[in-house]
């Protein structure tokens, strides 16, 4: 059975099964029943990929190793809760009328079609198609963000369709460099494969020259899609403006696409330079968002907008460990990876919750007591608050606390406390912005048309995995990492 | 001194220079430039020599793939897009670029500097060009230039026009780099992607236009901190 | 380290009787001084004996630890003074604990005093406790400091210690740190003991008394109480200073003879030290409240200056 | 031996572990009935803090030679690549703390059992015992933790539980900003902590507490140095140090008086137990300036806090400050044990440590005690205000009499625990003073005279707290209607004072206990030479230094009690007694309004401590005709707290200002942006050059 191939082409298949599509619940049944597909594959994928090491198919045009798979289990996880999440939000929409069935359906066509590009990228063999997938995804997920067709949206649309398409042309930009250092070392004449199980294998031969070039490019093309300060600026925007559902795939996997995008990149640099050259710009990269995201939270005004900048905390860690660069760091990096796409989609279905039913994201117009009226989703918020935050006992602390030890093993003893710095003020931020809404007494029970089930079964489910997960690893998974670590490192 | 007849190799490279260089010139005039229409022609102008060059380059080594590289960009980039803007921009009604960032001489100094960068990056890399020097300086260059464009101008359209630019930079770099330029499933991706963006950021500039009765890109500026 | 019942018994009995003495003493000079005719020595005795068969008027808001405050400023005056050596070198109840035991139990006294002036629940009462409990803090540290001089210089806070080691042939007035100790502990035993500059024991100005503001709601048998154990306490503060400083002549064994020259001894020393109040108390004006601490830190500087020149005159 | 148990600890400690589990997911089960939950949760805490206290002295008896009883858990999270075995290790310092937690925790669980009856209705009663039993599970795996890792871990889930537990209440925004407070200090330790265990680690490449030990040995100093600092700061933002101190005046009094008594009873004392673990276990010999800077914070700490709690007329603050008092009297024991360690004087440092430790474990019996009868009296009262309380005594006679010897205790009277432990540490300033022959020995003195100046104003603040509290008359008419509490309120209370007492008067059992855990940290075993007079009296190790029996003096008094008894039978059989008025200078009788207030107590203190404490007075009058007949008058005195004025609030500020600034960086222009990235490609294409 074409595993890859049916990864890609089952959302695909669904999207387009939405166009004709009359009621909302039809559609968002396919989704759902698209993402369980896929999640099954994922974990047929694992196990597949776990027994031989690498899976090809199409003539090695698609090919996914095991950095891939770990990629493959988080996108549909996350698809599969936002899958879950999104009927009953746009329904709600629908009932307020904030949205017209057109634009419902124009979201479940494209973003079972942003599931399948994102696929793609991490199963693409060839790193050209790997560029043109991750440009598909952002073309995809583009008009998720204008879906309310507010002035807002549309502007938080517009900025990351610019900033997005510049960042991938510099991209494209490093993805020809690295592809004149393939043809380097190939002999004249004769056009040279451009597949990621050749390019492993020469990398060596590279023009070392070339090859910085291109990781620079890569890292400020990829960089920007992947939110890295100083060219996360879109992040925010888009995150706050687009419907909650894609916000969450947004932050909770699209960012950690551009990511590994940017890895592969980063491990054809080592394999050809050493360690020093890309990872200290990681390193620094990864410093740099997270300090830049730490004041941001402390100040902000708006519910999402701050969820973005936590992202852009983590995803600034997750950078960093995998620039520290053993195998321990990078391991917790991984690990972060996973709860993070797990606890972050969480809380942005809750900040949906609150915005259907307060009508803001604005912090002051929320009000304090939120508990009092919608108890549920404040109890799971809360709770995938903790975990995003760091405490025990969800994962993320395990993995910051492994990335930071890590780091200390490896000898960086500055940038682990950098690290711890840059955590304890986010912290700080979130907790301090959470205690002004959550908690606290409301005498007017406007509860609008909220019911204590919206999104339950999406967030239980991810927060269940989460927990699960936290306290138990299945040893298949904690094998996937280790060798995703392994490619990583530069020894797989 | 004896005069021998050029090989086609070099009159190839020959070519490829001053095409390359044609689009310098373009690329210059267009950051000068304020009237839409007339840079929407000077976009056209230069995809067509990016084109050409595609085409020598193709007949030179005769790879067919190159040939149809060269295809594309010429329907692509030469027709269709140019016709699209054009058919946007007359629709809009708005003819011309107001205050931008830099004034003209301001950028063309800039510009200056920018080519100056450019070949500085390049220089390490003129050894691996097959075909025509500096290519690869033009084609960063290029990149720079469009970049500076980009965030000069405030108009969607300019801006979707100086995005393009960047990526006749790239491709220019690609073909003047690796001598056949991509593969050709990356080559079709790219050109795909390419019209589907063009395509996106249409509709955006319309739905733009019709809420902020604008495509001033400036009045963006509702969401901070 | 055994306990003797008989000196335990003996020294109670010491402590009763004397204790009223003094303070008569000390009212009489004062008259003589200033020229009035003043109150028989006695007249503390008769005093007690009155209280003790009067009726008692207990106020209604008092609660329960009204009643119990003045048992125990009695006793554990007596206990403290039961661990003060004043005839022998070895007191009674050594044992029990030292300098710093005394300190606690006059502590505890002091506790039950102050809440025992609260509890009825009239302004002055009140006035009396927070004042009284002021002073005495701001006393605290200058007394625990003189203290510790001595004390590190006998290696112990065992009294009986400090006083065998401060026994010997070099005469300890003249050392200069327990010059200054004595000093400052001097002046800490006015602000104890309610005397002027601190305190004026024969006022019942409202504004102006401390101790007394707090035993005004006190009749009969409880008042009876309370006056003995001040009496007690500042008996026994007069003792340690007189045998801690100047311990000449204590008997270091129980014969007769050495009991009997101790005894005149210390009758000899506790004169003098209740002359220098009288002294004081006469040539002195009443402080306002708030220069009490100027008083009192200044005691502190000295007991600092005491334990500087403990290694600047080694 | 008295206590010679067959049962091994592990068994006792894993069944408190399981039973505060069960309890808090007992209660959890019964949400919806919160009798059944108070019941089965509190009951529970009960059942497991007794376990809990069983296994801590089974563990010091048997542990008497140091040795430790440890458990290997199920490997929870052993996916990680480093092997972190998560062992639970009661060795015997742990087991002394685990004493520490156990003993107040099962007399609180019991109290409990009434208290939380007055939440039935309005609020969750099952989070409430849910949370009380994690937060008690946590703190003892704190002590127990066997590696940084599981410590960690333990350490956060206590701050979280503590957390939500003072934020209990919500709804008052008070509430809310104190709980945020709290968790933002306690987590800026945490993250200090974190550094610290991990350049330990960095050290040994272990997280395994077996293999820290005595690892700052090898140590650069600088590193060292670094490491201590760290971990001063994390326990002591914990302990409450000064000026780390203030989340804990906000944070205590806002919970609810039951986990108010295990937070300032127990809670600050796990950043106690890190310390002596960490300076004494880990970082091998200290440096002279250790023990200096301890004990110089602890003796300011000491100073500001019973100086700032006799400011506040708020009960639970006041109790709240006094914590801060005492951890600086433990540190003070603590920071002379490091000195002495220093200067080679191990049983010197041993009679410091035990002064400390003692403390410890008096401080949390009688702190506890202090703040269930604070609860005691909001439940009746529902004001914490002393203004408005008077004349409890006699409406509460047992909670009174039980917040009397608290109050005694706390303020080092004899014959209670108090005078014991800062007996202990007078003697062993006194003694430090031969250690050297530098200036810093009279570092030793002046910090006793302090401690001295400390205790005086401690027992001025609680004959304040008492006397206004429950003398005189009720000032307010919740004061007038308020009833004693429950039974199990009382029983809770009353086991707390017997243990105040009975560590008083007997404390040579407990340094027998305290033998294996002086052991482990100095090598040292006093309880023999610190007991002479078969066992009855306490001497200072140091033949002749000094002796104390707190069971003599007390047998002493009762036994002169003879005396006033003879004078009654004497003279005063026919005396009679009456009831009368108060005194009132022939006014028509005192009202409340006449009796001494709880700020005009402190008044002399204030003024004394003006640089201190920068008070302002705002005086309004306003008259009809005369101006020296004012009709009403509007009277407000204001006590500055220096560190939240002069540090933390412009330190805030400063922050917020700053971010303020940042935001600009993001003000929607997408030129702006766009400039950004070329900025950032061309810097990064110069460096490819």
């Amino acid at each position: 059975m074409p595993l890859l191939a049916l990864l890609i082409l089952i959302p695909a298949a669904a999207g387009l099964a939405c166009l004709p599509a009359r009621s909302p619940r039809v559609m968002s049944a396919l989704g759902v029943l698209a993402c369980l597909a896929t999640l099954a594959l994922g974990i047929a994928l694992l196990g597949q990929v776990l027994d031989r090491g690498v899976v090809t198919e199409w003539n090695e045009f698609l090919c996914a190793d095991a950095l891939s798979a770990w990629m493959v289990l988080l996108i549909s996880a996350v698809s599969l809760g936002a899958a879950l999440y999104a009927g009953r939000y746009f329904q709600r929409d629908l009932d307020a009328k904030a949205v017209t069935p057109g634009r419902v359906r124009e979201y479940f066509v494209l973003t079972p079609l942003f599931v399948a590009a994102m696929f793609l990228v991490v199963l693409a063999n060839n790193l050209g198609v790997m560029w043109f997938a991750v440009e598909a995804t952002a073309l995809s997920s583009v008009l998720l963000v204008a879906l309310y067709n507010r002035q807002t949206s549309l502007e938080a649309a517009w900025k990351y369709i610019i900033l997005g398409s510049v960042g991938l042309a510099l991209a494209l930009f490093g993805t020809v460099f690295l592809y004149a250092a393939a043809v380097g070392p190939a002999a004249v004449g004769k056009l040279p494969s451009f597949n990621w199980s050749h390019l492993i294998t020469v990398a060596p031969q590279f023009d070392h020259g070339l090859i910085k070039v291109a990781f620079v490019l890569a890292l400020v093309g990829y960089g920007t899609k992947a939110g890295l300060a100083p060219m996360h600026t879109w992040l925010p925007d888009a995150h706050s403006e687009a419907p909650s559902p894609t916000s969450a795939m947004l932050s909770g996997v699209s960012l950690k696409i551009a990511l590994y995008a940017l890895l592969r990149f980063h491990i054809l640099t080592t394999a050809c330079l050493g360690p020093g050259f890309s990872g200290h710009f990681l390193l620094g990269f990864g410093l740099f968002s997270m300090f830049v995201a730490a004041p941001f939270i402390l100040v902000q005004k708006n519910l999402k907008r701050m969820l973005a900048y936590s992202s852009l905390e983590h995803i600034g860690l997750i950078c960093a460990g995998i620039g520290i660069n053993t195998p321990l760091t990078i391991f917790g990096a991984l690990l972060h990876m996973g709860y993070h796409a797990l606890a972050k989609p969480v809380l942005f279905f809750a900040a949906g919750n609150i915005h259907q039913t307060f009508h803001s994201l604005k912090f002051r117009l929320i009000g304090a007591g939120v508990v009092k009226v919608l108890p549920v989703t404040v109890l799971l918020m809360s709770l995938a608050a903790v975990a995003a935050i760091g405490l025990p006992p969800f994962g993320l602390f395990v993995s910051e606390l492994t990335v930071i030890s890590g780091a200390l093993a490896a000898g960086q003893t500055a940038a682990g406390a950098l690290i711890v710095v840059a955590l304890v003020a986010s912290f700080c931020g979130i907790l301090q912005q959470l205690t002004r809404i959550l908690p606290g007494a409301r005498n007017d029970a406007s509860a609008g048309d909220a019911r204590w089930t919206d999104g339950v079964a999406a967030m239980v489910l991810l927060l269940g995995g989460l927990l699960v997960f936290s306290i138990w690893l299945p040893g298949s998974l904690q094998e996937i990492m280790r060798r995703a670590a392994a490619i990583i490192g530069g020894k797989g | 001194m004896t005069m021998n007849a050029p090989t086609p190799s070099e009159i190839g490279s020959q070519l490829i220079t001053f095409c390359a260089a044609g689009m310098l010139v373009f690329q210059l005039l267009l950051v000068v430039q304020r009237m839409l229409l007339t840079n929407i022609r000077l976009f056209a102008l230069q995809s067509l020599l990016l084109a050409a060059i595609a085409g020598i380059v193709g007949f030179v080594n005769n790879a067919t793939h190159v040939y149809i590289v060269a295809v594309l960009t010429l329907i692509g980039k030469v027709l269709f897009l140019p016709w699209l803007l054009d058919r946007q921009v007359r629709r809009i009604g708005i003819t011309q670029e107001i205050d931008p960032l830099f004034g003209p001489p301001t950028s063309m100094l800039l510009c200056g500097g920018f080519t100056l960068l450019g070949y500085v990056v390049a220089r390490p890399f003129t050894a691996l060009e097959r075909l025509g020097n500096n290519t690869l300086g033009v084609a960063m260059t290029l990149v720079l230039t469009g970049f500076f464009l980009m965030f000069n101008r405030r108009k969607a359209i300019t801006q979707v026009l100086a995005l393009l630019t960047v990526e006749n930079g790239v491709m220019l770099a690609a073909v003047a780099l690796t001598t056949y330029g991509m593969p050709l499933v990356v080559e079709l991706g790219i050109f795909f992607d390419l019209m589907v963006a063009v395509m996106v950021l249409g509709i955006l500039v319309y739905r733009i236009r019709e809420s902020f009765a604008s495509m001033d890109t400036s009045k963006l500026n509702q969401l901070k901190g | 380290m055994n306990l003797n019942p008989l000196a335990i018994v003996l020294q109670t009995a010491l402590l009763l009787a004397l204790a009223p003495l003094m303070s008569g003493l000390i009212k009489n000079w004062k008259a003589k001084l200033q020229n009035r005719r003043g109150p028989r020595i006695w007249q503390p005795y008769a005093d007690i004996i009155k209280f003790l068969r009067k009726d008692m008027v207990i106020s209604e808001h008092a609660s329960w630890v009204f009643p119990v405050a003045p048992y125990v400023v009695f006793i554990s005056a007596l206990v403290a003074g039961l661990m003060v050596p004043m005839l022998t070198a070895q007191a009674p109840l050594s044992l029990f604990g030292g300098v710093l035991a005394v300190i606690g139990l006059l502590a505890l006294g002091r506790f039950f005093l102050a809440l025992g002036g609260l509890d009825p629940g009239s302004a002055f009462g009140g006035m009396g406790s927070s004042r009284e409990m002021t002073i005495a803090a701001i006393a605290e540290p200058a007394m625990m400091l003189a203290i510790f001089t001595v004390a590190i210089g006998a290696g112990s806070t065992d009294l009986s210690h400090i006083v065998q080691a401060s026994q010997g042939p070099m005469w300890n007035m003249l050392n200069p740190t327990h010059a200054m100790a004595f000093v400052a502990l001097f002046i800490v035993l006015l602000a104890e003991t309610g005397r002027i500059p601190v305190d004026n024991p024969a006022t019942h100005l409202e504004l102006t008394m401390i101790h007394e503001a707090m035993l005004l709601e006190y009749s009969g048998r409880y008042l009876a109480l309370m006056e003995w154990g001040a009496s007690i306490k500042q008996l026994v503060l007069m003792t340690l200073l007189v045998n801690v400083f100047l311990p000449a002549g204590i008997a270091t064994e129980a014969s007769p003879g050495a009991l009997a020259v101790s005894a005149g001894a210390f009758v000899a020393k506790l004169l003098v030290v209740a002359a220098e109040v009288v002294l004081v108390e006469t040539t002195n004006a009443k402080l306002r409240l708030f220069r009490v601490p100027d008083l009192l830190s200044a005691a502190f500087v000295l007991a600092t200056l005491a334990l500087l020149s403990t290694f600047l005159f080694k | 031996m008295p206590y010679n148990m067959e049962f091994s600890p592990g068994v006792l400690l894993a069944l408190a572990l399981t039973g505060y589990l069960l309890g808090a997911a007992g209660a959890l089960a019964l949400w919806k009935r919160p009798r059944a939950a108070r019941w089965w949760s509190f009951g529970g805490a009960f059942v497991a803090a007794t376990c809990g206290l069983c296994a801590a002295i089974a563990a010091l008896v048997q542990g008497a030679d140091g040795s430790s009883w440890s458990v290997k858990l199920p490997q929870l999270m052993a996916y990680l690549p480093m092997d972190i075995p998560m062992k639970l290790r009661l060795d015997s310092l742990g087991a002394f703390f685990v004493l520490v937690v156990s003993l107040p925790g099962l007399a609180v669980s019991l109290y409990s059992l009434g208290y939380a009856r007055g939440f039935e209705g309005c609020r969750s009663v099952a989070a409430l015992g849910a949370l009380f039993n994690v937060l008690l599970l946590a703190m003892t795996l704190v002590f127990v933790a066997g590696n940084a890792f599981l410590f960690l871990i333990a350490w956060e889930v206590m701050a979280l539980s503590s957390y939500l537990l003072v934020s209990f209440e919500h709804e008052k925004p008070e509430t809310r900003r104190a709980g945020v407070l709290f968790f933002i200090m306690s987590h800026i330790g945490t993250g200090c902590l974190i550094l610290g265990f991990l350049l330990l680690f960095q050290a040994t490449g272990s997280l395994d507490f077996g293999q820290f030990h005595a690892a700052g040995g090898g140590l650069p100093a600088g590193k060292r140095d670094a490491i201590f600092l760290l971990f001063l700061t994390g326990f002591g933002v914990k302990a409450g140090i000064v000026p780390l101190h203030i989340w804990l005046p906000a944070a205590h009094p806002v919970a609810p008086s039951n986990v108010s008594a295990v937070m300032s009873g127990v809670l600050i004392k796990t950043g106690i137990y890190g310390m002596a673990r960490v300076f004494f276990d880990f970082l091998g010999a200290p440096p002279n300036w250790w023990g200096v800077t301890v004990l110089t914070i602890g003796t300011v700490s000491a100073l500001l806090g019973v100086l700032y709690a006799l400011m506040e007329h708020d009960l639970k603050r006041l109790l709240a400050y006094h914590s801060i008092e005492n951890i600086g009297i433990i540190l003070m024991g603590l920071g002379a044990s490091l000195m002495f360690v220093h200067s080679g004087h191990p049983a010197l440092a041993t009679l410091a440590l035990i002064a400390g430790l003692y403390h410890t474990l008096n401080h949390a019996v009688f702190k506890a005690l202090l703040f269930l009868g604070a609860g005691a009296v909001l439940h009746a009262t529902h004001t914490r205000n002393m203004e408005e309380m008077g004349g409890l005594a006699k409406r509460m006679r047992w909670t009174a009499l039980f917040f009397l010897v608290g109050a005694a205790a706390i303020s080092a009277l004899p014959p209670l625990n108090g005078f014991v432990s800062e007996w202990l540490t007078y003697q062993s300033l006194l003694q430090g003073f031969g250690t050297t022959e530098s200036l810093i020995r009279l570092m030793f003195p002046i910090s006793g005279a302090l401690l001295a100046l400390t205790g005086a104003l401690a027992a001025a603040c609680f004959v304040k707290a008492f006397g206004i509290t429950f003398l005189a008359q009720p000032r307010s008419e919740s004061a007038r209607q308020a009833q004693e509490g429950s039974r199990t309120m009382l029983l809770g209370q009353g086991i707390l004072t017997c243990a105040c007492v009975f560590l008083g008067l007997f404390p040579m059992l407990l340094l027998r206990l305290l033998d294996p855990v002086t052991q482990q940290l100095t090598g040292e075993q006093l309880s023999g030479q610190l007991t002479t007079a078969g066992g009855l009296v306490l001497s200072t190790g140091v033949p002749g230094a000094g002796t104390i029996s707190m069971l003599g003096i007390t047998v002493a008094g009762l036994g002169l009690l003879v005396v006033p008894l003879v004078l009654w039978l004497a003279f005063g059989r026919r005396a009679r007694t009456r009831i009368g008025p108060t005194w009132d200078c022939g006014l028509q009788g005192l009202t409340p309004q006449m009796e001494y207030t709880a700020t005009g107590f402190s008044k002399p203190i204030r003024m004394i401590f003006k640089a201190l404490f920068r008070p302002r007075r705002e005086v309004q009058r306003e008259y009809d005709f005369s101006p020296y007949y004012a009709t009403t008058l509007r009277f407000e005195s204001h006590v500055e707290e220096v560190f939240q004025t002069r540090i933390y609030r412009p330190l805030n500020l400063l922050v917020l200002r700053f971010s303020r600034r940042l935001r600009a960086l993001q003000a929607g222009s997408i030129q702006a942006y766009l400039i950004y990235i070329f900025i950032t490609l061309v810097l990064l294409l110069l460096w490819t050059l």
